[in-house]
């Protein structure tokens, strides 16, 4: 599959990721921030099928889009939402917090500008594209530790929201 | 330009894969063309069906035996008063209806009408139709959400409950499909549509037979959780006139309503194709490796083109059988030229070239038509689950057979 | 639309939800248009999560006033009202209103018409049993016993049309007899409708009686003990369903009743599918009850000899009747004019609907859908 | 037009990061603060699948590994969440000022 107007489609999707981001942050409605974050999910979706990483945006969409944001969802939609609309939406530390992220931005831009050298220009070695079968090879060869724990992470998880969520249990 | 249409013809790749942008956009278009067409005709059917199943005659007005009645419908939604209650969220309501189209629509761009007849072969292809048709959740969330009503509330929470408890099990009963595909030489199995019906090819077995009765087991939770899957009786709930009027859609009416019917139908047609790919063969003609030979190819080929002069002949009775009334005139006229159509179709299809790019799409289309007379028959003979009883069979009973069935598949993969 | 919550006067509500989640606690308002509430009852739930808590119900969206109607009305004038109140089994309503009367001006309808009153009132049972049975498979879900019942309710009603002219509201009989006699073929009408019904309730039953939903979306729903049953008052299938054979064609006979020979069919549980078999058992009675009336219908007179001008003695009466819902009485008090003084009926859905918060407290919001159907309510009934 | 590089999509991810980071420091209702923290993931996740394309797969399995760990977090933080609100009837995270109630 040779692709298609690279250039284009990655200015579009960034730029889609961005703005989702700056809406996620900025609504003032829950649910309007979880519809921009899931926009934001399936744009960075496409970006990974650009990076050739198809199993990856598969999950990203079954796992992200369909199952942990309707998750969100749900919750925005159980707890009383309309009072919390009229009320102050950033805290009284913004301030601070929006010069400490300013911070860390201007480091981001330091390494990228200054230590440009330790990024390969150009996207220099062709990964064939058909590359989900070694993701597979490796997640149940290399990784297979990590994912028994990943595994036992979620049972905890599972265990930990039921005792939290439930009132009797 | 004839060249260049031509040399299409000919190749056998998609046009995704062959990166041809043009061909892809004409297939899309295609596409979404037939995909509307059917869920109209599919409209139709399941009125008629429906209505002989219980003793009555269905649509019979707009033209001869109702066969007009989807368009008349369509003209009556789009013409409604598009109502937008006051206290809705404007915008949440006005998406809504648009997740679920486009993650229903979007579905069809992997699936393999044949070997060529796809817009594009990703290589992830089942994990992303299952991806993207799990989006139109949210879709369902949202409306119940923005209609700021209990009715619909209720229905989208109880909806996107049940849609996530399915997908569990279907997700497992897919699995062990795809487990399929790898016993092969090579060992190395694959998510792709195409590759999965080609594996089926290689291994002259459809994987509903394969590992008998394993394979049907994991084919019949898929077939069961699909239903629960597309909101369709027996596990209506969300929608579930009785009790909750019209569940997460109560508020909506004209254009937005018809979108969400539109989208429900198209996955039902899309969960259909997935479960023809995975079990069914696909595209594969009946007994590919039994009855093989250029005489069988032949007598297979004249398939479609016999089906359509049988619909032909059907419709040509229906209009011998038209009162000979003056008033019914038109109406038999226009069945008379119904039929006719039908059976030019079934004479072009007996040309050769035709004849052979077309007969995947027949099976195919004919193996999706067997599902779609499955969720009429399963609407028209079962009474409703209750919401606690369909969580339990989707986690108690599903899921284990699904998983059962996933690790003796696995082990009987290593084992033979 | 009015605060639901100041109808709410004993589901203790107690003070308002301040939060959605910390009481789960959500007022419903199903009807009085709603699809399943079978016609225009207003129930209002107070629901947790899809758990009910409590039922009010509000009723009288059809109230019409009847018994009101009646000290208007000359006794024979009032005798088409009643079929307006169980517009489903109006026979069976004129049949009680008539017998009252009757008991009241002490006259007795010759046998003929008793025998004729039997047929017409057994048909209209197994009539209403099945608009019973199709409209509450619907509400579970079931969509095709619906049609199939209507499709042989229609041999009953074409009876009724060729015996009196009209198919539901019917005013079949009259005070000391009937007007009409049988016309010419009834008994062959009746006795090919009843070689022809029976395998049909054998359809219904292989539709439901063992379709795994139907038992699992029945069985144990909707439960209520004989005690809560004689408490409330509840009477008919419902009662009988929950263990008590009482039947007051049996118990109290009326018409030519005695005569026959017929079993009254009870359930052990109390629940839904209990209702649901002994509904069915009930039809395969009714059918058994016409059978012999048909065969053993005496001939004479259809008319006692009843006064042109009615004016029963002062006095009060009660006559009551098993409807296919359950005890319908009426309890008249005369003055000695022609026109009754009060006129009370006690109609089985309005008593038998209150039976409705203790069969669905604790179960969730589609049980009541099933218990509203296996109640077998007539609003016109419930409001009069 | 310049040919996309792996610094662009680091980029993207660096800023997508800030984004989440300015969420989380300034927004008061915790469900939008749980959803920057999603944020921050992606922007890591994009960085690790990015990085795949030159270092090999082990930024994919990695980002697979996130993406779990994403939604562990997220069941874990949102039934946190509905635990706070049943108690303290608020969803401000400003105002969880007690260890114990």
């Amino acid at each position: 599959m040779q692709p298609v107007a690279t250039t284009f489609f990655f200015y579009f999707l960034s730029g889609l990721t961005l703005l989702s981001g700056v809406l996620v942050i900025t609504r003032k409605n829950p649910v309007h921030s979880a519809l921009a974050l899931i926009l934001g999910l399936l744009a960075q979706a496409g970006l990974y099928l650009m990076l050739y990483a198809p199993f990856v945006a598969g999950v990203q969409i079954i796992l992200y889009a369909g199952g942990i944001m309707v998750l969100f969802l749900f919750v925005i939609m159980l707890v009383n939402i309309e009072r919390s609309q009229k009320e102050e939406q950033f805290n009284k530390q913004w301030l601070i917090g929006m010069l400490s992220a300013g911070a860390l931005g201007a480091l981001f831009v330091l390494v990228y500008t200054k230590g440009s050298g330790l990024f390969p220009a150009s996207m220099a070695v062709p990964v064939e594209s058909n590359n989900t079968q070694q993701v597979g090879v490796m997640l149940y060869g290399q990784y297979m530790f990590a994912f028994e724990i990943a595994s036992l992470l979620l049972l905890v998880a599972i265990i930990g929201a039921v005792v939290m969520a439930k009132r009797r249990i | 330009m004839l060249d260049y249409i031509t040399s299409y013809l000919g190749m056998n790749t998609t046009p995704g894969q062959a990166g041809n942008v043009l061909w892809a956009l004409i297939y899309i278009l295609i596409v979404f063309a037939g995909v509307s067409v059917a869920v109209m005709a599919m409209n139709w059917l399941e009125r008629k069906a429906l209505a002989h199943f219980q003793i009555r005659l269905g649509p019979m007005r707009v033209g001869p035996h109702g066969l007009l009645q989807p368009i008349a419908d369509a003209v009556k939604l789009l013409t409604k008063e598009d109502i937008i209650p006051d206290e809705a969220d404007r915008l949440v309501f006005w998406i809504a209806p648009l997740i679920i189209l486009c993650a229903s629509f979007t579905v069809y761009i992997v699936i393999p009408f044949g070997p060529t007849h796809a817009v594009t072969d990703l290589n992830i292809g089942i994990l992303f139709m299952l991806g993207v048709s799990s989006l139109s959740v949210l879709g369902v969330v949202m409306a119940g959400w923005a209609s700021n009503s209990h009715y619909p509330l209720i229905g989208s929470l109880r909806s996107s409950a049940q849609m996530i408890s399915y997908e569990v099990a279907m997700g497992m009963a897919v699995v062990s499909a795809i487990l399929m595909t790898s016993l092969n030489k090579s060992g190395t199995g694959t998510l792709s549509m195409i590759g999965i019906v080609e594996a089926q090819q290689q291994q002259q077995i459809w994987f509903l037979f394969k590992f008998f009765p394993l394979g049907f087991i994991a084919f019949a939770v898929f077939a069961i959780a699909m239903v629960a899957e597309t909101n369709r009786a027996p596990f209506d709930l969300p929608e579930a006139e009785s009790e909750l009027t019209a569940g997460f859609h109560t508020e909506y009416s004209g254009l937005r309503w018809s979108l969400f019917m539109l989208g429900e139908y198209a996955a039902m047609i899309a969960v259909s194709s997935i479960a023809v790919t995975l079990w069914l063969g696909g595209w594969l003609r009946p007994f590919p490796n039994t009855l093989t030979g250029p005489a069988w190819d032949l007598v297979f080929s004249l398939f479609p083109g016999f089906t359509f002069l049988g619909l032909a002949l059907i419709a040509f009775i229906g209009v011998i059988r038209m009162p000979k009334h003056p008033y019914f005139r038109i109406q038999t006229m226009g069945l008379a030229g119904f039929a006719a159509v039908l059976g030019l179709i079934g004479l072009i299809l007996f040309i050769p070239p035709v004849r052979d790019r077309i007969q995947d799409i027949f099976w195919f289309t004919a193996k999706v038509g067997v599902f779609m007379y499955l969720y009429i028959w399963y609407r028209a003979t079962f009474p409703r689950y209750r919401f606690d009883q369909l969580m339990k069979v989707g986690w108690k009973v599903l899921l284990p057979i699904a998983i059962g069935v996933l690790i003796l598949t696995a082990i009987l993969g290593v084992v033979l | 639309m009015t605060d639901p919550t100041t109808y709410l006067s004993h589901l203790e509500l107690g003070e308002p939800d301040k939060t959605f989640l910390d009481s789960n606690e959500l007022i419903i308002n199903m009807g009085p248009q709603h699809p399943a509430t079978h016609g225009v009852l207003r129930v209002i739930l107070k629901l947790d999560g899809e758990k009910v808590l409590g039922t009010e119900c509000v009723i009288g969206y059809l109230h019409r006033g009847v018994e009101k109607i009646a000290e208007n009305r000359t006794y024979t004038m009032f005798n088409p009202y009643v079929d307006r109140m169980d517009y489903v089994a109006a026979v069976s309503n004129g049949l009680g209103y008539c017998e009252a009367v009757e008991k009241l001006l002490n006259i007795e309808a010759p046998p003929r018409a008793k025998y004729i009153r039997v047929i017409l009132t057994e048909l209209n049972r197994v009539a209403s049993h099945q608009l019973w049975l199709g409209t509450h498979a619907l509400d579970i879900g079931a969509m095709t016993p619906l049609f199939y019942t209507f499709r042989d309710r229609e041999e009953i009603l074409k009876i009724f049309e060729k015996y009196c002219g009209a198919r539901l509201t019917t005013h079949a009989f009259r005070i000391g007899g009937c007007q009409y006699e049988t016309y010419e073929g009834f008994e062959r009408d009746v006795i090919k409708f009843l070689d022809f019904v029976p395998p049909r309730i054998d359809e219904y039953e292989e539709l439901l009686t063992t379709n795994r939903i139907w038992v699992e979306r029945t069985r144990n729903v909707g439960k209520i003990s004989a005690d809560d049953c004689k408490a409330l008052g509840v009477t008919g299938p419902v009662l009988r369903a929950s263990g008590v054979k009482w039947d007051i064609r049996k118990a109290l006979p009326y018409a030519a009743y005695p005569e026959f020979d017929f079993e009254i069919p009870i359930g052990a549980n109390g629940d839904t599918y209990d209702r649901y078999m002994v509904r069915m058992q009930e039809m395969r009675q009714s059918l058994r009850i016409v059978r012999q009336a048909v065969e053993r219908i005496p001939e004479g007179p259809i008319m006692a000899k009843v006064p042109k001008v009615m004016k029963p003695p002062v006095g009060e009466i009660y006559h009551s009747i098993e409807a296919p819902k359950g005890e319908l009485g009426y309890f008249i008090v005369s003055d000695g004019s022609t026109q009754p003084y009060r006129v009370r009926v006690r109609p089985p859905s309005f008593v038998n609907l209150q039976a409705l918060d203790i069969m669905v407290r604790g179960q969730l919001v589609a049980d009541v859908i099933a218990v509203i159907g296996t109640l077998d309510i007539v609003l016109g009934e419930v409001d009069r | 037009m310049v040919p996309v590089t792996t610094l662009h999509y680091l980029v993207t991810a660096a800023a997508l990061f800030v984004l989440g980071v300015i969420g989380v420091l300034t927004r008061r209702n915790v469900v939008i603060v749980l959803m920057s923290i999603e944020l921050i993931l992606n922007a890591v996740n994009l960085n690790l699948v990015a990085f795949s394309r030159i270092w090999g797969l082990h930024g994919q399995v990695f980002s697979i590994f996130v993406i779990t760990d994403a939604a562990a977090e997220a069941a874990v933080g949102l039934g946190i969440l509905i635990a706070f609100f049943r108690n303290k009837e608020t969803v401000n995270v400003d105002e969880v000022d007690l260890l114990k109630w």
